[in-house]
């Protein structure tokens, strides 16, 4: 894909992109009180990332250089996920307990609320996007090669 | 109880931080796996100590309500712990023997992490009190061990690994449709509490078609006999350290584990079931022997061999006997040892010589003595030759058969048995038995820690027979069958009444 | 009549029509139109979550297959004589109908469309979102109830694309 | 009835490709149309007669006419392990058809069963 697409694809692309990573965002954030979450959202994002690749195109090295740094994101935000999880292990509640919402649960319905389950959308939505840019970059680079 | 947790967090964790970090550790990722494994293993002693068996523990802290379970829960009784045991052991293990033998690929690390998550997906399934988490942790050691099938990525590991992945995702899929047939009579997914609920309802029907999916499902990944064809191309095909821990405790792990708990505390393990799993041990036992008597590739003929040994284990657990269960439960753990050790041995031929046809093969016994001398062990062993552990265990499950009234049974298994050691003669003798070989000129033996590896296994499959003894048994083996002879009831140890 | 019936049928002409159709990319378009039947039928089934994340994965996994077959080839399988070609479908559907009527009897078995059995969502339905502070009570599921699950989910795809990674390397061939 | 008896037929014919085809696309289409039944099934059996989605706002706010919020989970990650899986698959194929320059079974076979 050195090319990429046709002027009129690169510039849908270039006005829709900035929406669908904005409603990938808001999608992650408001988890817990609309529908959607973390893997929803996250491959909203991997989506808007997928259309610039397609539409825009990009050189091997840099496609190289992007799946390096995806694979790391993808495993650092599913160490912080486990850390997350075994928070609640340290502290003797036993693996995976949403420690903050045992104490202060919150509002349901209100965004400050759900203990840890905000932030744990967080993390997994930036682990499920980083892991399909993965996956979609493998298959954009080995068709490169061929 | 917190403890529990630590045999998913760590491998995790450790698969994780090599993923990010290996770049600096690879030549220390062979240790560093095998530390880990071997601290897990340590753990699971320290259990067996200081816990009174069986407990559950409530993943995130919702204990149920009013009986009722409400989040995940993790089952730890004498069976977990057993198969915890021999999980992590092999995994440190095959760790060590890897050190070695696997230098010559690239992306080491990588395969490293794979290893911890095959360990960290068994884990799981073996701690599982519920369906669905079983489902979830099933399918990461799955996915780790076709990965870890195609590592070399040639023609051949791809193709065998394709056919695992396709049989092995439709017996999931046949899995999760039994665990939706669960979820839609009971309204549970916790296997203790469906299996209360469905002690006061009437559905003869659906639970024998989930009972059928069931034992499809979780007999398409423990390659009993009809669904057996994915086995013989895939584990000849991985990498040899891979290998050993996939026939080793892949399949039990995945397949008669589950299998065996299902039947025993879901199902209810009588009527119909009992004929069904005996017709299938029997069938995969001697079929398979057979198969592996005509195989020229030493590793294809040890898979097949995999298969007649599964097949005496689901004889045994079949007869639903405590002496069954406990024969069952000993020839898994005989066959882990060995079947790890002869997937090592046939590593070291082909490492050393390049090839593994036995019609080639010769005369390695001067050449390779450590290899010779562990195999030798090993072949005894599975062959069921006194006083190696096989024959105790084989001898059990004969016994069992004759006092459960299954005569014919048990001069069947006997037979098998000689199949089984006709084969090894046949290994034997063609791989290091007969004149020396002029390709041999440059050949030596495996690396030190390659050796180690298979003298440890060797010690263990000649001390494994001691388990046998009273002490030991009424530790080791007796709580696990324990667990799995009481049915149905057991669920009130796990739940309370 | 249920408009859920009907889109089934939809779906289940999708999928013959993708396992039989004679070019490999329109048998892909069959798949990605059952795909969008699902969404419609978890909006049916009041499943908006569902219906999101459906959504976006059958566009991704679409996007996958056309990658695949662009990368490899849009041949078909060898071409055989019609008896050849005949035989398995008849077999097939005769192996269908067989399977289904022995599911007959279970599904008559079972408790009737609509009639959920609440067991063990009871007291999350009751009082999972005081007791979470999530209004969304499937992510409460997700993230608290059974997050050990979502764990291993995330684990599941971090692995796969740690094999997609190594399958599709590009340095060193064998070794 | 009669609709877990259509979801299990489309659960047949995914099975029935899996088994009898020989092109190793098919043979992942064949998978993604039995994941596909699987999902639906699982949320078929959560489903309550006149039910809402299991979100709480200012205007839903009766938990008893919910429908059931834990398949709706289980089918999540259903979903992402299916794709994952999927994922895998293909990635095989096309290393397969680098060994091989086809994807036909038929002629790559060269294991013995």
């Amino acid at each position: 894909m050195k090319h990429g697409m046709s002027v009129i694809v690169q510039s849908i692309a270039r006005l829709m992109v900035p929406f669908i990573w904005m409603f990938g965002i808001y999608i992650i954030a408001h988890g817990h009180i609309s529908p959607g979450g973390g893997f929803a959202g996250g491959v909203f994002l991997a989506g808007g990332f997928i259309l610039i690749t397609l539409a825009f195109g990009s050189a091997p090295d840099k496609e190289e250089r992007s799946q390096d740094f995806a694979s790391k994101l993808e495993s650092e935000a599913l160490l912080i996920f486990l850390i997350m999880a075994s928070i609640g292990l340290v502290l003797k509640l036993g693996l995976m307990a949403n420690l903050l919402a045992k104490t202060h649960p919150g509002l349901p319905g209100h965004i400050a609320a759900g203990g840890l389950i905000p932030w744990e959308n967080l993390a997994i939505g930036v682990e499920v996007s980083a892991a399909l840019a993965v996956m979609f970059i493998a298959f954009a680079r080995h068709r490169l090669k061929e | 109880m917190n403890t529990i947790a630590y045999f998913l967090v760590v491998p995790l964790g450790t698969a994780l931080l090599l993923v990010i970090f290996g770049r600096w550790v690879v030549r220390w990722a062979g240790i560093i796996v095998s530390v880990v494994f071997s601290a897990l293993t340590a753990l699971v002693v320290q259990c067996y100590f200081i816990n009174q068996l069986p407990f559950t523990v409530a993943v995130g802290g919702w204990e149920p309500v009013q009986g009722i379970p409400l989040g995940i829960h993790w089952v730890v009784d004498g069976f977990t712990l057993l198969m915890l045991a021999l999980i992590n052991f092999t995994g440190a293990i095959v760790a060590l023997y890897s050190i070695s033998s696997m230098k010559s690929y690239t992306k080491l690390r990588k395969y490293y992490a794979l290893l911890m998550l095959l360990g960290l997906g068994m884990n799981g399934v073996a701690l599982a009190g519920d369906l669905f988490t079983m489902y979830v942790f099933l399918e990461i050691s799955a996915i780790s061990s076709y990965i870890l099938v195609a590592f070399g990525r040639g023609a051949e590991e791809l193709e065998a690994s394709f056919k695992y992945q396709v049989l092995g995702g439709s017996a999931s899929m046949l899995i999760l449709f039994a665990i939706a047939l669960v979820y839609r009579l009971t309204g549970t997914l916790n296997i203790a509490d469906a299996s209360r609920v469905l002690s006061g309802q009437s559905a003869e029907m659906t639970m024998l078609f989930t009972g059928a999916l069931f034992l499809t499902g979780f007999g398409l990944k423990a390659a009993i006999m009809p669904f057996h064809s994915w086995l013989p191309d895939a584990h000849p095909a991985a990498p040899a350290p891979v290998s050993a821990i996939l026939s080793g405790v892949v399949i039990k792990v995945l397949g008669i584990y589950p299998l065996c708990r299902l039947f025993y505390h879901f199902i209810g393990f009588e009527g119909v079931w009992t004929g069904i799993w005996l017709v299938l041990g029997a069938i995969s036992l001697m079929v398979a022997n057979i198969l592996a008597l005509a195989q020229w590739d030493i590793k294809r003929l040890l898979a097949y061999c995999s298969i007649s040994q599964i097949g005496y284990i689901v004889i045994a657990m079949g007869l639903g006997t405590e002496l069954g269960i406990i024969a069952g439960l000993f020839h898994m753990a005989n066959h882990t040892i060995f079947k790890s050790l002869l997937f090592f041995n046939a590593g070291a031929i082909e490492h050393a010589t390049g090839f593994r046809d036995l019609r080639k093969l010769g005369g390695l016994r001067t050449k390779m003595p450590v290899t010779y001398a562990t195999s030798l062990i090993a072949s005894f062993s599975i062959a069921g030759l006194p006083p190696f552990s096989g024959f105790w265990s084989k001898l059990l499950i004969i016994i069992a058969c004759m006092k459960a009234g299954h005569p014919f049974l048990a001069i069947w298994a006997a037979l098998g048995s000689m199949l089984t050691l006709a084969a090894f003669l046949k290994f034997q003798h063609h791989g290091f038995g007969g004149p020396d070989k002029e390709y041999q000129q440059s050949i030596k033996e495996v690396s030190f820690s390659s050796q180690i590896a298979m003298i440890i296994l060797a010690i263990l499959c000649l001390g494994m027979g001691c388990l046998m003894l009273p002490g030991l048994r009424s530790a080791i083996l007796e709580p696990a069958a324990n667990i799995l002879s009481q049915g149905l009831n057991a669920t009130t140890l796990f739940l309370g009444n | 009549m249920n408009p859920l019936v009907i889109i089934l049928i939809l779906m289940i002409l999708g999928a013959i029509l993708a396992l039989e159709s004679k070019d490999l990319l329109s048998g892909i378009i069959a798949m990605g139109i059952m795909g969008f039947g699902l969404t419609l039928a978890f909006l049916f089934l009041r499943a908006p979550d569902l219906a999101l994340v459906q959504i976006i994965i059958e566009t991704m996994t679409l996007i996958l297959f056309i990658a695949t077959v662009k990368i490899t080839s849009n041949q078909e399988t060898s071409e055989r004589s019609i008896s050849h070609r005949l035989l398995p479908r008849i077999a097939g559907a005769v192996f269908i109908l067989f399977l289904t009527l022995s599911f007959y009897r279970v599904a008559e078995e079972l408790p009737k469309f609509g009639e959920a059995v609440i067991r063990m969502a009871a007291p999350i339905l009751a009082y999972g979102a005081a007791a979470t502070g999530s209004a969304n009570l499937v992510t409460a599921v997700i993230l608290d109830f059974r997050a050990l699950d979502t764990l291993g989910e995330a684990t599941v795809l971090f692995t796969a694309a740690l094999g997609i990674l190594i399958v599709l390397r590009h340095e060193g061939e064998k070794r | 009835m009669t609709l877990y008896l259509l979801t299990f037929i489309l659960f047949a014919v995914g099975l029935y490709g899996v088994w009898t085809k020989r092109h190793l696309i098919r043979i992942i289409l064949g998978l993604v149309i039995m994941e596909t039944a699987m999902n639906l099934f699982l949320i078929l059996v959560g489903y309550r007669e006149d039910g809402v989605a299991p979100i709480i706002t200012e205007n839903s706010s009766n938990t008893a006419v919910m429908v059931d919020p834990i398949p709706q989970a289980l089918v999540l990650t259903a979903i992402v392990i299916g794709l994952a899986t999927t994922a895998l698959l293909l990635a095989f194929s096309v290393r397969i058809y680098a060994k091989y320059q086809t994807l036909d079974l038929n002629k790559i076979r060269n294991l013995r069963g």
